[in-house]
């Protein structure tokens, strides 16, 4: 229903960057582009050779058969849910001008080690490892690899028994924890320090400032706020900052005993907006001020709800339009009649694609990362800001490994060096959430 | 104090049991994120009734009290009584109610998506070519630096997309390619527009994980009160 | 004060809607009178162009079809081009499709363009359709190396042994050209790693325009051109204006994708000239304010 | 006198839609269910894009119809593509197989059936908000729903966008490529060392605008302020590269109307 198209699970590919190499195009989008292509499902797919001999499939004297997969292991896919077994083996050496390159490899399985085997999949020339999905837990299988030719193909020794089971922990995973255990602990660490009195330093946040601002300003005209939360459910983070912020707004907007319309696309964001606003009133003490039929649902549809929103804006002139949230297409039309009307507009999301319209065409907008940071300044909870610096400690770990990383990198092409290689490869497997 | 002890106590253990079981691929951990969305899913589908009902409610309110333009109002609650019933027993559908998709074609329901539906959401989307032009003449004015930039790259773009881009540049010497508006205009996309999105999403990223730990545990609790 | 400043003082803060009917008049009118631009092709489209130039007649190009009706308005019109020109060419083509619907669109192409335009073009002698077969990549390196395992019988059902222009083939290795159309997995990248490279065939091809940043780094060493979307599809219709003149003459059936560009071109233009004289009405009113004080 | 020149050029239209109808050049409304379709969806359409001139009448028409259709168009689905196959199949398979859906036959039953209770509890618990008393239960539901949408969300931009971008980033910037084969010689290229660098600057500029807890002054001031401008060069490019998408949406309605309703392309 949104009109973005959602990002292909990205899976880097530790032998992909050593694919085709980028020709002008700059490296970074090639980077971005392995990232996420992500190979076919259960392979890697190492190096193609970048050279092939120019002669191919042309009568010639009998060669010799392709060397076969040497090492070939079978063993089962470690920190998974089961029913997989990992079959690697060593690029065979490949003889130049002997009957020509390799057209790839055939995994072969069976139930006992003289077979028979049967074919299971491909691989690609130069792929090392394929994973068999299709087994079941607790039986022994046989596996072979057959390196093909056009005019021949030779099979490797049999590897197995492999039998697999699911696991316990995800080993694989152990930087994603660190990593996760270093930002909840920052995070942690923060709140309890704001907690026990410390004052933290929070920049100036425009958009932030212009809140109370449009608040003000709406309530001098004796015209109603409008606050979008987003077309997006409450199953998004973004919808949870906006309605955080609806809260705050709400206790201004009881205390200046403005009125307040908030249209939802979702029945969950209209209750529990319904819920939040409620607590508002009531904590700024003015419990009989709230009107819960201002908060009300419109239609779940993207259009169908900008469509009545818009109609809204024409007929009631709000003097301010918030739009916090999830938005997708309909950021533009929303600010653009917004802007029609003469409304003072703050818009804030994390929706990367929207952002170019809402800069465009409101007077304030919290961009990305400004909107969480404002759900928590605007909570009136001083212990929130603790989440600010923690997000900052984030930021600082990423920075510094950018810096670190890129330098060990651009260091180690240029020298070879093996040491600095390895140093480069770990810091790029640090970094990795591809299951190994 | 139980009403908000219970509430804090089921998110925090949904919560934690859901970033746990990321680590753990042994079943049924390993299907528990999977599930956990369904059973998003499921319960928004029942907020349905909650939704549906406000609307009904409302829109019924107005024509009830013969409010100022109600009859709009009854345009509503007929086109969704309307489209509910049908749809929720799939009247006319070629294969009767078991044996057919609610959208089959041919349907009642099909025809409101195909002549109500679509029409609507496709001119409603399409309204934004406009609206990109109307943003494009108020926004993109030299005003100060910042809006400059904004201008100057939109310009680039927006003439890198037609054939008017190479045209402006061919006459620049083979040495100078690296000002003609085409190849500025892949750089922009292809350099510095990635690695604006992408400080955007980091930081976006590191947003979502605090805000989400804060509701975890529970500091984060708008719908509950502050305090 | 000046009828001049007047002037430049309401185009400064023009109402909206003159833009929305600026906008509406400009798409409109394009449509209804199929207006064209001229495109210029970039390298990596020139470079597909003219290595189907530059095949000698007779020569075997595949044409794998990878894709389906939702993303046929994108690609059509460079399928349908590719088509055109092999068999101005006197290519043979050999068509292919490793999506389900795939076979629909190969149908769709022999219908629209062989049949209608190139009536003397014989099937099984100048083109032939080996249908669908499904297993993806691993369809590809069957056929690299052995055709017949997988196509005892073309589309139709005629065996392949009876098919004159498939006598001698027993693999596509010999083949001089894989020229693709595709709008994901199986597509271009599949045929680049388990047939382009490894078999040493030129391979490229179209995608839809969201892809194509995902396979620029195959080019130029595994792939030696790519056609992104509508916009590239233009290109090369442009290409062909120039190389078959008697193309120009029926805008609406051989140059689909330039008079799609047309109303998005003539859009731009009308934007383009909002933002520049926007600019200069700004700037005029500033100076004045700025004379004035 | 503006409306009666707005009834005139109503009325000439409507007069010219008669003559082309009556002359078979276009689709008879009355002809078929089809023919009425198509000429009120147009007439949504045209009532849709009246909104650019003004509000009236015939835009509110639209969209009260358009509200109150999609609301239930998306009530429907949930109910036939989330509550039939994803509860009621999977709490009672058999039930659900006799009367909405013969397809779930021959599945058996998912050993972890056990676990959909789940959602329906929270949802019943959700629906006491329409009890007069008793309203505050349905927070447990919302609570579950925050602590699955917080669980779910922080794992998934923790490695996709955090741990993903940052990776991606990892590049050399020494504008080298090593020979691919062993003896050749490696290729150095200029323009992409300084591309490469100005991407690794651009994103750590842009990185630093987002850091709150420093004050934006001196040499972190300056380079923030750059952070800005990749910033702006971003919002412009991404503004600048959507518009040829919207305006083919565009183009895609102004089709319909002319091809499939007038029949004049």
């Amino acid at each position: 229903m949104p009109s973005t198209a959602p990002r292909p699970a990205g899976r880097s590919g530790r032998g992909r960057r050593r694919g085709a190499p980028p020709g002008r195009p700059a490296l970074l989008l090639a980077a971005l582009c392995l990232l996420l292509a992500a190979p076919a499902p259960g392979q890697e797919v190492p190096p193609l050779p970048a050279d092939p001999p120019a002669e191919a499939a042309r009568p010639q004297p009998p060669a010799p058969p392709p060397p076969p997969p040497a090492e070939v292991r079978a063993a089962d896919t470690p920190s998974d849910s089961g029913r997989s077994v990992t079959v690697r083996w060593s690029p065979p050496a490949e003889p130049a001008g002997a009957g020509g390159p390799l057209l790839g490899f055939r995994i072969e399985r069976a139930t006992g080690a003289d077979g028979p085997f049967a074919a299971v999949g491909q691989a690609p020339p130069g792929a090392v490892r394929y994973d068999d999905t299709g087994v079941d837990n607790g039986v022994a299988y046989y596996y072979r690899v057959v390196a093909t030719r056009l005019d021949a193909e030779t099979a490797s020794a049999v590897a197995g028994p492999a039998i697999p089971r699911p696991q316990w922990i995800n080993t694989n995973q152990w930087n994603v924890f660190l990593i996760l255990a270093l930002l909840l602990g920052f995070n942690l660490y923060f709140i309890e320090h704001i907690k026990a009195g410390g004052k933290p330093f929070i920049r100036k946040i425009a958009g932030l400032e212009a809140v109370t601002e449009a608040v003000g300003r709406a309530t001098e005209m004796g015209r109603p706020i409008l606050f979008v939360p987003g077309i997006q459910d409450m199953n998004d983070i973004q919808t949870v900052a906006g309605v955080t912020i609806l809260g705050y707004i709400a206790r201004t907007t009881a205390e200046y005993d403005s009125r307040l319309t908030v249209p939802t696309s979702r029945a969950l964001v209209m209750t529990t907006a319904r819920e939040t606003v409620k607590e508002a009133y009531l904590s700024a003490g003015r419990p009989d001020s709230y009107d819960e039929s201002s908060i009300y649902y419109i239609t779940d549809e993207q259009f169908g709800y900008v469509a009545g929103v818009n109609g809204y804006m024409v007929r009631e002139r709000p003097a301010t339009c918030f739009y916090m949230g999830a938005f997708y297409a309909e950021s533009l039309i929303l600010a653009e009649t917004g802007n029609s009307i003469g409304a003072i507009q703050v818009a804030g999301t994390a929706q990367p694609a929207q952002l170019p319209f809402f800069v465009a065409a409101c007077d304030y907008t919290l961009i990305g990362e400004e909107l969480f940071a404002a759900s928590a300044y605007l909570s009136g909870e001083p212990k929130q800001l603790g989440s600010i610096k923690g997000q900052d400690v984030g930021k600082l770990l990423g920075m510094v490994s950018i810096v670190i990383g890129v330098t060990v990198l651009s260091l180690a092409l240029v020298t070879g060096w093996e040491p600095l290689r390895r140093a480069a490869e770990f810091v790029r497997e640090f970094w990795s959430t591809e299951l190994a | 104090m139980m009403r908000r002890t219970i509430p804090l106590f089921i998110t925090a253990f949904v919560g934690s049991i859901l970033v746990i079981a990321y680590f753990i691929p042994h079943p049924p951990f390993d299907q528990l994120r999977e599930d956990f969305s369904i059973f998003f899913d499921i319960i928004a589908a029942v907020a349905f009734i909650l939704g549906g009902g406000n609307l009904i409610r409302m829109h019924g309110n107005r024509v009830s009290r013969r409010e100022k333009g109600y009859g709009y109002s009854l345009v509503t609650v007929i086109g969704f009584a309307l489209v509910l019933v049908i749809g929720l027993t799939k009247m006319g559908n070629p294969d009767g109610f078991r044996n057919s998709s609610v959208t089959a074609a041919g349907s009642y329901f099909d025809l409101a998506y195909q002549y109500v539906f679509r029409p609507c959401a496709a001119t409603m989307f399409a309204l934004l070519a406009f609206y990109v032009a109307s943003a494009s003449f108020r926004a993109f004015r030299a005003k100060n630096v910042e809006a400059s930039i904004l201008l100057l790259v939109a310009f680039i773009i927006l003439v890198g997309r037609t054939f008017v881009g190479a045209w402006l540049t061919a006459w620049l010497p083979p040495s100078l390619d690296f000002l003609t508006i085409p190849y500025l205009a892949d750089k922009i996309m292809t350099v510095l527009n990635f690695a604006g999105n992408r400080a955007i999403m980091i930081g976006i990223a590191l947003g979502i994980v605090s805000t989400s730990l804060k509701v975890i545990i529970g500091i984060d609790r708008s719908y509950l009160g502050s305090g | 004060m000046s009828r001049f400043i007047r002037f430049v003082e309401t185009f400064n803060s023009l109402d909206k809607r003159w833009i929305f009917l600026a906008v509406g008049v400009a798409v409109v009118t394009a449509t209804i009178f199929r207006l064209t631009f001229p495109e210029i092709p970039t390298p990596m489209v020139r470079a597909i162009y003219d290595k189907v130039e530059t095949l000698p007649v007779g020569s075997r190009v595949l044409l794998p079809f990878d894709y389906d009706p939702g993303s046929e308005p994108e690609l059509q019109p460079m399928a349908d081009a590719f088509v055109r020109q092999c068999a101005e060419k006197g290519l043979k083509m050999y068509f292919i499709a490793l999506w389900p619907l795939g076979q629909s669109m190969v149908e769709g192409v022999i219908n629209r363009v062989l049949l209608e335009e190139y009536p003397q073009l014989r099937y099984g002698e100048d083109y032939v359709d080996l249908g669908y077969k499904s297993g993806g990549e691993g369809v590809i390196a069957v056929i690299l190396t052995d055709l017949k395992k997988l196509y005892t019988t073309d589309a139709r059902g005629t065996n392949i042994e009876a098919i004159p222009m498939m006598a001698g083939i027993a693999n596509i290795r010999g083949f001089d050209l894989i020229l693709n159309v595709s709008a994901g997995y199986p597509g271009l990248k599949e045929w680049i790693q388990y047939a382009g490279t490894p078999g040493n065939i030129p391979t490229a091809g179209g995608c839809t325009a969201v892809q194509a940043p995902l396979l620029y780094p195959y080019h130029p060493d595994q792939m030696l051109g790519l056609m992104g979307g509508i916009k590239a599809a233009a290109e090369y219709e442009a290409l062909m204006m120039e190389g078959y003149p008697k193309f120009a003459e029926n805008k609406a059936r051989y140059l689909t994708a330039l008079t799609r560009m047309g109303p998005q071109t003539v859009a731009h233009l009308a934007i383009i000239f909002f933002i520049v004289a926007g600019n200069v009405a700004y700037q005029i009113m500033r100076r004045r304010k700025g004379a004035a004080r | 006198m503006k409306r009666i020149v707005w009834w005139g050029l109503l009325g000439l239209v409507v007069l010219v839609l008669a003559l082309r109808v009556a002359g078979g050049e276009m689709r008879s409304p009355f002809a078929d269910l089809q023919g009425f379709g198509v000429w009120f969806a147009a007439f949504l359409t045209l009532a849709i894009v009246s909104f650019l001139y003004n509000d009236n009448p015939i835009y509110r028409f639209a969209e009260h119809l358009f509200v109150g259709v999609s609301a239930a168009y998306w009530m429907v689905m949930g109910f036939w593509s989330t509550l039939v196959p994803n509860l009621l199949g999977k709490l009672w398979p058999s039930l659900t197989a006799r009367w909405f859906m013969p397809g779930l036959a021959e599945q058996a039953r998912d050993p972890l059936w056990f676990l959909y209770l789940i959602p329906l509890a929270f949802g019943i618990l959700l629906l006491t908000r329409l009890l007069p008393k008793g309203g505050h239960l349905s927070r447990w539901a919302l609570a579950f729903i925050l602590g699955t949408t917080a669980g779910l969300r922080l794992i998934a931009y923790l490695t996709a966008d955090f741990m993903g971008q940052v990776q991606a980033t990892l590049v050399s910037v020494a504008g080298y490529t090593p020979a691919l084969t062993p003896g050749g010689a490696g290729v150095f290229s200029f323009e992409r060392m300084f591309w490469d660098l100005v991407a690794v600057v651009a994103i750590l500029s842009a990185l630093s605008y987002f850091y709150f807890s420093k004050a934006h002054t001196g040499a972190f001031g300056r380079f923030s302020r750059l952070g800005i401008w990749v910033l702006m060069v971003t919002f412009g490019a991404g503004f600048g590269y959507t518009v040829m998408g919207r305006v083919a949406l565009l183009v895609g309605r102004v089709e319909f109307l002319l091809a499939d309703w007038l029949s004049v392309l």
